[in-house]
């Protein structure tokens, strides 16, 4: 896998490059990261053949977390990892009803947990103040204050050093017996029982840790931005998160980071060209994608190099 | 407890009444996702877009028709014109140009194929019918209403509310009953629904009853738009609220199953009513809990059969 | 030979009106080759559904080595040392062949390591190892659903005896095999399993391979066991030719 | 590949703009008057709040071409950059950057909601771009601490809930219960928290038979019609807007709710259009401010009817307040720079410090009235409410025995909390509401 090792850095030295080149881009290109660290996690479950419908729910729980905990410790050193804890604890407990559950079911079931999620969210008021949502204050790293434009480099920094660090674990996890019996689920899942394994656990802890990644990539998503709102959880957003999966090709751990980045790439260019239909725009690419390319912009990549190689 | 019952049972009787219209509009949407379902495997996102634009349609019929002057019962016209519209038109398009390239493969991209189309078609009906609130309810004002006794008082309920809706909805179903189980075709369509490579090894045309299939769903998403439009304001984005709630209504309700989806939507459309009087906070986690609780009891759905292990 | 491996005791199991299971009384040896033949419908795979879990008798007991396995959890007797295989071969079709065996291996080394690869070196080894004594070794690279089915039958027992059972139950481990295959296949599963040191079970409708390669028979027939002993003894019962060789011949 | 050449263009699309940035934007150098006024302007382009986010953008598309045929802005064009608010939070803030950073705009139109303005808001801080908040109702954001670059050119939810509460004080003193059916979200629950606030403190004893807040884009309120039937309040309050709104009012007068309790609707103005004859007669209705399209006394009416009639002519539909809102921040922006131009003399330009001291305490006209932005950046609308009823002159639903309630009655006194204040309200407040307009 020289391809992906090289196509990464390249990647990594190009958003750096760019978020350099054009100051309002680092912005984009942030989210873009930690939306790419959340979708490894809908990979991962891709692998096992289940499609989570909700999964916005953990980003949503990474981001309230550094909402309500930043105007006491407003530390992102101790934010983050906080926010992956508590996304993580969600993700075990629902992860052990749910993985009971397969394909429409698994999918549908992680919709309505979510949907409640949402719910609460928005009807909580007196605590989440509902849609307005909650404006997170200046956070400090490592105990120091930063400026606007050194905290956003900082913000960057820190999405582009987590999106390595769970690209590079979801690719050993991928490849590990975990990892290859997760992919097991898809074809053969009573395979696993005959030979003493269970697969509920092996599914459990593929969505514990995409549940951490959520919560991770919640929580940057939140930093980077400085306000949450429920809109965060709802059914439109975890279906963004699929939507950037396959977009980005299901066939490698660079996947959801190509796809989230030409995920945001679109949007804010087809907002800029217009306006009011850019979602007509998002959904065109996207049917583009599944019926001319379904192995996604990792797909088209990897193809391309393979090409030139031979 | 039977002081509760003494205190709130009137009430009780009337979140029965609104229960029960909400119950048959959520089953007109779900009806028709969950017989798609069955049949194709496709879990069709854009299912509440067909209900968005069968509701605007109708309006815009019986807009239409209001201003050549027709009666206020032709209303009624317009609203079953814009189900055969939808299911005979957009119906066939989308399964002939969209669906039908994707059969066989990935469960993820068949969803997604349906969310791209959810997003273009919310673009559309917007560039279609604008984004001011459209409403065209002749055909509620046109029965009038009727005096529902409430202890000395009564209570106004719409005639089409108390009448129309739940009878479209039970003359649906009974229909659909007796389409699957007594006419050729529908047999197909659940033989189809229950073994697809057995059906298909019996010589049955998949292709045609899955083309069927789709067109027919879409017509009841376009009709279960089309009766609602009276009721309410029609506005972007009432198709996106629309089908969160039927997924849930599908999985709930056992895939391809139309009694299911019918006691799902009950059940549904009571809790909810029930909840608005006496814990409104909960009102809209209702359908979620329902469903949760019924897939932690029977996690094949109420009617659902267990896909029997191939060993 | 003188304790049982397997002990089942008066093991019922009615489906409706059907009896599947009707008094079955069965020691497994340990160290033999067990033949069980019968007709389709006489509560043969019922029976190895019954000793590995996935089918709980209404009445009876089955012990394993001495201890009771009723009420055990499959993956729980599995790691007792029961192994089995399937009529229909139970691979990872989007994996290599190679992966399959590696994932069985380690299913017994250590599944449990999310970050070392599943074809670490000595796993990879061992799964090459198994594989090449299942003749396989020049399909590894394949994925699973390519291959014919003949060797998915191999890989799918492959994977059973990678966990290096004790008692290895086989249903049917040569139905859908190309006659021509057929004795090679046994031929090469008899010696494996001889060299492992495995007790087999084995339903199997082909007499020759039961003549040839059983240490002891026995027939099922409506949930009963008809006869039992050894294949010459048995197999020249003339009820026995009747009603089940006869059957089983047309079936 | 193709991500290579989406970035690639992407780079291309910033450098030919960040031309423009560069002489555009940064505080440090001196500034040279450019060759267009970008604006940004966020509004709903999509999802249910579209209803107001739309004849807002075509209200500026319709003035801004006015304002080039004139001449522009200090005598450059105008141009507007429009952003959709509907994707949502995480979104917008990164367009508002773009906006500003790639785009170069020099002063940018925030927001219809709440939760949009509470996120755009700081950025302005943090950015030093003045920012109009040219349509969100949020009482917090100027409450909650200072914000130099950010202006409200309207009023806001309290003087929006408090002058419908005095009207109904005036109107039917005698009422004993009331019900509120809000929608679930921030400006449903906040408006009930200032009526409650201020109806407790002016007419204590009132008792709230039901409190129902439904989802928000809900389609369906039949139960909630049937319980508010069930109740008989003498008074319904509903904040509610948009097809929300409609779906409402349509449901219950056919159930002849209307006729049982009485209505207030602090911001029906904007359904009003949709609604039509349907509309019941006699009920209080409001506008978020004082551009109803019958004002019996505008301050400029050839204005108004121009502004009426032009954006008829092209939208075949009367303006909504959005409208008016929108036309009132463009007004604003006006009158700033031709302040801020003429302070620094002959072929100067402002600054983003300049600019934003223009705002500060600015008073400019509307066809209606004339606004003054306070010194903490809230802007003194006044407030018409009156009684629907119809008449000849428009095929839809306008307010008659209107009163006109002066924003600074109605406004919270700047460093103080809407709710504070609101409960330090005396019964006889009622007796400094002025009587109805005249004609």
């Amino acid at each position: 896998m020289k391809r992906e090792t090289l196509l990464a850095i390249v990647g990594a030295l190009a958003l750096i490059l760019c978020a350099w080149a054009i100051p309002w881009l680092k912005f984009v290109l942030t989210v873009a990261l930690a939306k790419g660290i959340a979708v490894l996690g809908i990979l991962l479950l891709l692998r096992a053949g289940q499609v989570s419908f909700g999964h916005a729910m953990f980003l949503a729980v990474g981001a309230y977390t550094v909402a309500f905990v930043a105007p006491s410790v407003p530390e992102v050193l101790l934010l983050l990892p906080l926010a992956a804890l508590l996304a993580t604890a969600l993700g075990l407990v629902i992860g052990l009803f749910l993985v009971r559950y397969r394909d429409i079911f698994f999918g549908m079931l992680n919709l309505a947990l979510s949907m409640v999620i949402y719910s609460l969210l928005e009807k909580m008021y007196a605590i989440t103040h509902g849609t307005d949502g909650i404006r997170i204050a200046a956070l400090t790293f490592a105990g120091v204050s930063l400026e606007r434009e050194v905290q956003e480099w900082v913000m960057f920094g820190i999405a582009l050093t987590l999106a390595i660090g769970f690209g590079l674990l979801v690719r050993a996890y991928l490849g590990s017996p975990m990892g290859r019996a997760l992919a097991g689920i898809k074809t053969r899942e009573t395979r696993l029982e005959f030979m003493g394994v269970s697969a509920r656990l092996v599914l459990l802890f593929a969505y514990v840790l995409s549940a951490l990644m959520g919560g991770v990539g919640g929580a940057l998503v939140s930093m980077t931005t400085r306000h949450v709102t429920p809109q965060l959880a709802y059914w439109t957003s975890s279906g963004e998160l699929v939507f950037i999966a396959i977009l980005g090709g299901a066939g490698s751990a660079l996947g959801p980071f190509l796809g989230a980045t030409a995920f945001e790439l679109v949007r804010v260019y087809a907002a800029a060209a217009v306006a009011d239909a850019w979602q007509m725009i998002l959904g065109g690419v996207l049917l583009l994608v599944i019926l001319f390319a379904p192995g996604g912009v990792w797909g088209i990549l990897s193809s391309k190099l393979k090409g030139r190689g031979a | 407890m039977m002081e509760w019952f003494s205190d709130n049972g009137l009430l009780l009787g009337l979140a029965l009444l609104d229960g029960l219209s909400y119950a048959a509009l959520v089953f007109m949407v779900a009806v028709g996702l969950n017989l798609v379902f069955g049949v194709l495997r496709i879990v069709n996102v854009a299912h509440g877009s067909l209900f968005a634009i069968g509701a605007y349609t109708a309006a815009s019929i019986g807009i239409f028709f209001a201003s050549l002057g027709l009666p206020a019962w032709a209303g009624y016209i317009a609203l079953v014109l814009s189900a055969l519209l939808v299911g005979a038109v957009l119906g066939p398009l989308i399964e002939r140009l969209l669906l039908r390239r994707i059969y066989g493969h990935e469960d993820v991209l068949q969803l997604l194929v349906t969310f791209a189309l959810f997003m273009i078609l919310e673009d559309v009906q917007k560039l279609i019918w604008g984004v001011q609130p459209i409403m065209q309810d002749a055909p509620m004002k046109f029965l009038g209403t009727v005096d529902i006794p409430f202890g000395e008082d009564v209570i106004p309920f719409t005639a089409y509310q108390l009448f129309v809706l739940p009878g479209v909805a039970v003359a649906t179903l009974a229909a659909l009953a007796w389409f699957l189980r007594r006419t050729l075709t529908g047999r197909v369509i659940v033989a189809v629904t229950t073994d697809k490579e057995a059906a298909t090894a019996m010589g049955i045309d998949a292709a045609k009853i899955m083309l069927l299939t789709f067109s027919f769903g879409a017509g009841l998403a376009a009709l279960g738009g089309a009766l609602a439009s009276p009721t309410t304001s029609l506005v972007p984005g009432v198709g996106a609220s629309t089908i969160v709630l039927s997924f849930a209504v599908v999985a709930t309700a056992g895939l391809g199953q139309i009694e299911g989806a019918a006691l799902t939507s009950l059940m549904i459309g009571l809790g909810r009513s029930i909840a608005v009087y006496f814990a409104p906070e909960f009102e809209v986690v209702v359908p979620y809990i329902i469903m949760v609780a019924v897939l932690l009891v029977r996690p094949q759905g109420l009617f659902g059969v267990l896909e029997t292990r191939r060993v | 030979m003188s304790t049982p491996l397997l002990s089942a005791k008066g093991l019922r199991l009615a489906f409706g009106g059907v009896k599947a299971a009707d008094g079955i009384d069965l020691d497994v040896m340990a160290g033999e080759f067990l033949a069980i033949i019968g007709p389709n419908g006489a509560g043969k795979t019922t029976f190895i559904n019954m000793s590995t879990g996935y089918l709980r008798p209404q009445a009876g007991r089955i012990e394993f080595d001495g201890q009771p396995i009723l009420g055990l959890q499959p993956r729980a007797i599995v790691r007792r040392g029961i192994g089995r295989s399937f009529q229909l071969p139970q691979l990872f079709t989007e994996h290599t062949v190679l992966e399959n065996a590696a994932l069985a291996v380690a299913s017994r080394l250590g599944l449990w390591s999310p970050l070392a690869p599943l074809l670490r070196p000595a796993w990879r080894e061992e799964a090459m190892d198994l594989l090449e004594r299942f003749g396989l070794q020049g399909v590894a690279g394949s994925r699973a659903d390519a291959l014919n089915e003949g060797a998915r039958k191999l890989a799918d027992i492959a994977m059973a005896v990678a966990l290096q059972p004790r008692l290895l139950l086989m249903d049917e481990p040569t139905s859908g095999v190309a006659a021509a295959e057929k004795m090679q296949i046994v031929e090469t599963l008899v010696r494996v399993l001889r060299q492992s040191g495995v007790t087999a079970v084995f339903v199997e409708h082909d007499m020759d391979v039961v003549a040839r390669f059983a240490d002891r028979v026995a027939v099922w027939s409506q949930g009963r066991i008809a006869a039992l002993g050894p294949p010459a003894q048995v197999l020249a019962d003339p009820v026995v030719q009747r009603d089940v060789i006869g059957i089983s011949a047309h079936a | 590949m193709t991500e290579a050449v989406t970035r690639r263009t992407a780079m291309l699309g910033a450098a030919a703009t960040s031309g423009a940035l560069l002489f555009a934007g940064g505080n440090a150098r001196a500034q040279a008057k450019p060759t267009e006024l970008r604006v940004g302007i966020t509004t709903f382009l999509s999802g249910p709040a579209s209803v107001f986010g739309v004849p807002a953008k075509q209200a500026a598309e319709l003035l801004f071409e006015e304002i080039n045929k004139a001449g522009g802005i200090g005598g450059i064009p105008v141009r507007a950059f429009f952003v959709d608010e509907a994707p949502g939070t995480d979104h917008l803030v990164g367009e508002y950057r773009r906006l500003v950073q790639n785009e170069g705009c020099q002063i940018i139109l925030a927001s219809i909601s709440s939760g949009s303005c509470l996120a755009c808001t700081p950025l302005s801080d943090e950015m030093k771009k003045t920012t109009l908040l040219w349509d969100c109702g949020t009482q917090r954001i100027f409450e909650e601490g200072p914000h130099p670059y950010a202006f409200r050119t309207q009023g806001y939810g309290t003087p929006e809930v408090l002058a419908p509460l005095l009207y109904l004080l005036k109107h039917k003193p005698d009422f004993r219960t009331l019900a509120v059916i809000n929608q679930d979200y921030a400006w449903g629950r906040d408006s009930w928290e200032l009526w409650k606030a201020g109806m407790d403190a002016m007419k204590p004893g009132v008792r709230v038979v039901a409190e129902m807040f439904p989802r928000f884009g809900a389609t369906d309120y039949s139960t909630e019609v049937t319980r508010l039937l069930a109740a008989r309040p003498d008074v319904i309050l509903s904040t509610s807007w948009g097809g929300d709104l409609t779906t409402l009012i349509r449901q219950s007068t056919e159930r002849r709710l209307f006729e049982r309790s009485l209505f207030v609707m602090p911001i029906a103005e904007a359904s009003l259009p949709t609604l039509g004859r349907t509309m019941p007669a006699g009920h209080i209705i409001g506008a978020r401010g004082d551009h109803w399209n019958n004002h019996p006394s505008p301050k400029d009416p050839a204005r108004l009817k121009r502004l009426v009639d032009s954006y008829r002519a092209k939208y075949n539909e009367y303006p909504i307040y959005p409208v008016h809102h929108m036309a009132q921040a463009i007004s604003a922006m006006q009158a700033a720079y031709a302040k801020a131009i003429a302070a620094k003399g002959a072929g100067g330009w402002p600054n983003d410090l300049e600019l934003s001291n223009a705002f500060r305490g600015l008073t400019f006209d509307t066809p209606t009235s004339t606004i003054t932005l306070r010194e903490d950046g809230q802007g003194l609308e006044d407030q018409i409410v009156g009684l629907s009823s119809f008449n000849d002159k428009f095929p839809f639903s306008v307010p008659k025995d209107m009163i006109l309630f002066p924003a600074a009655m109605v406004s919270t006194p700047v460093g103080q909390k809407s709710t504070d204040w609101l409960k330090t309200l005396k019964p006889d407040f009622v007796s400094q509401v002025p009587a109805p307009m005249a004609g």
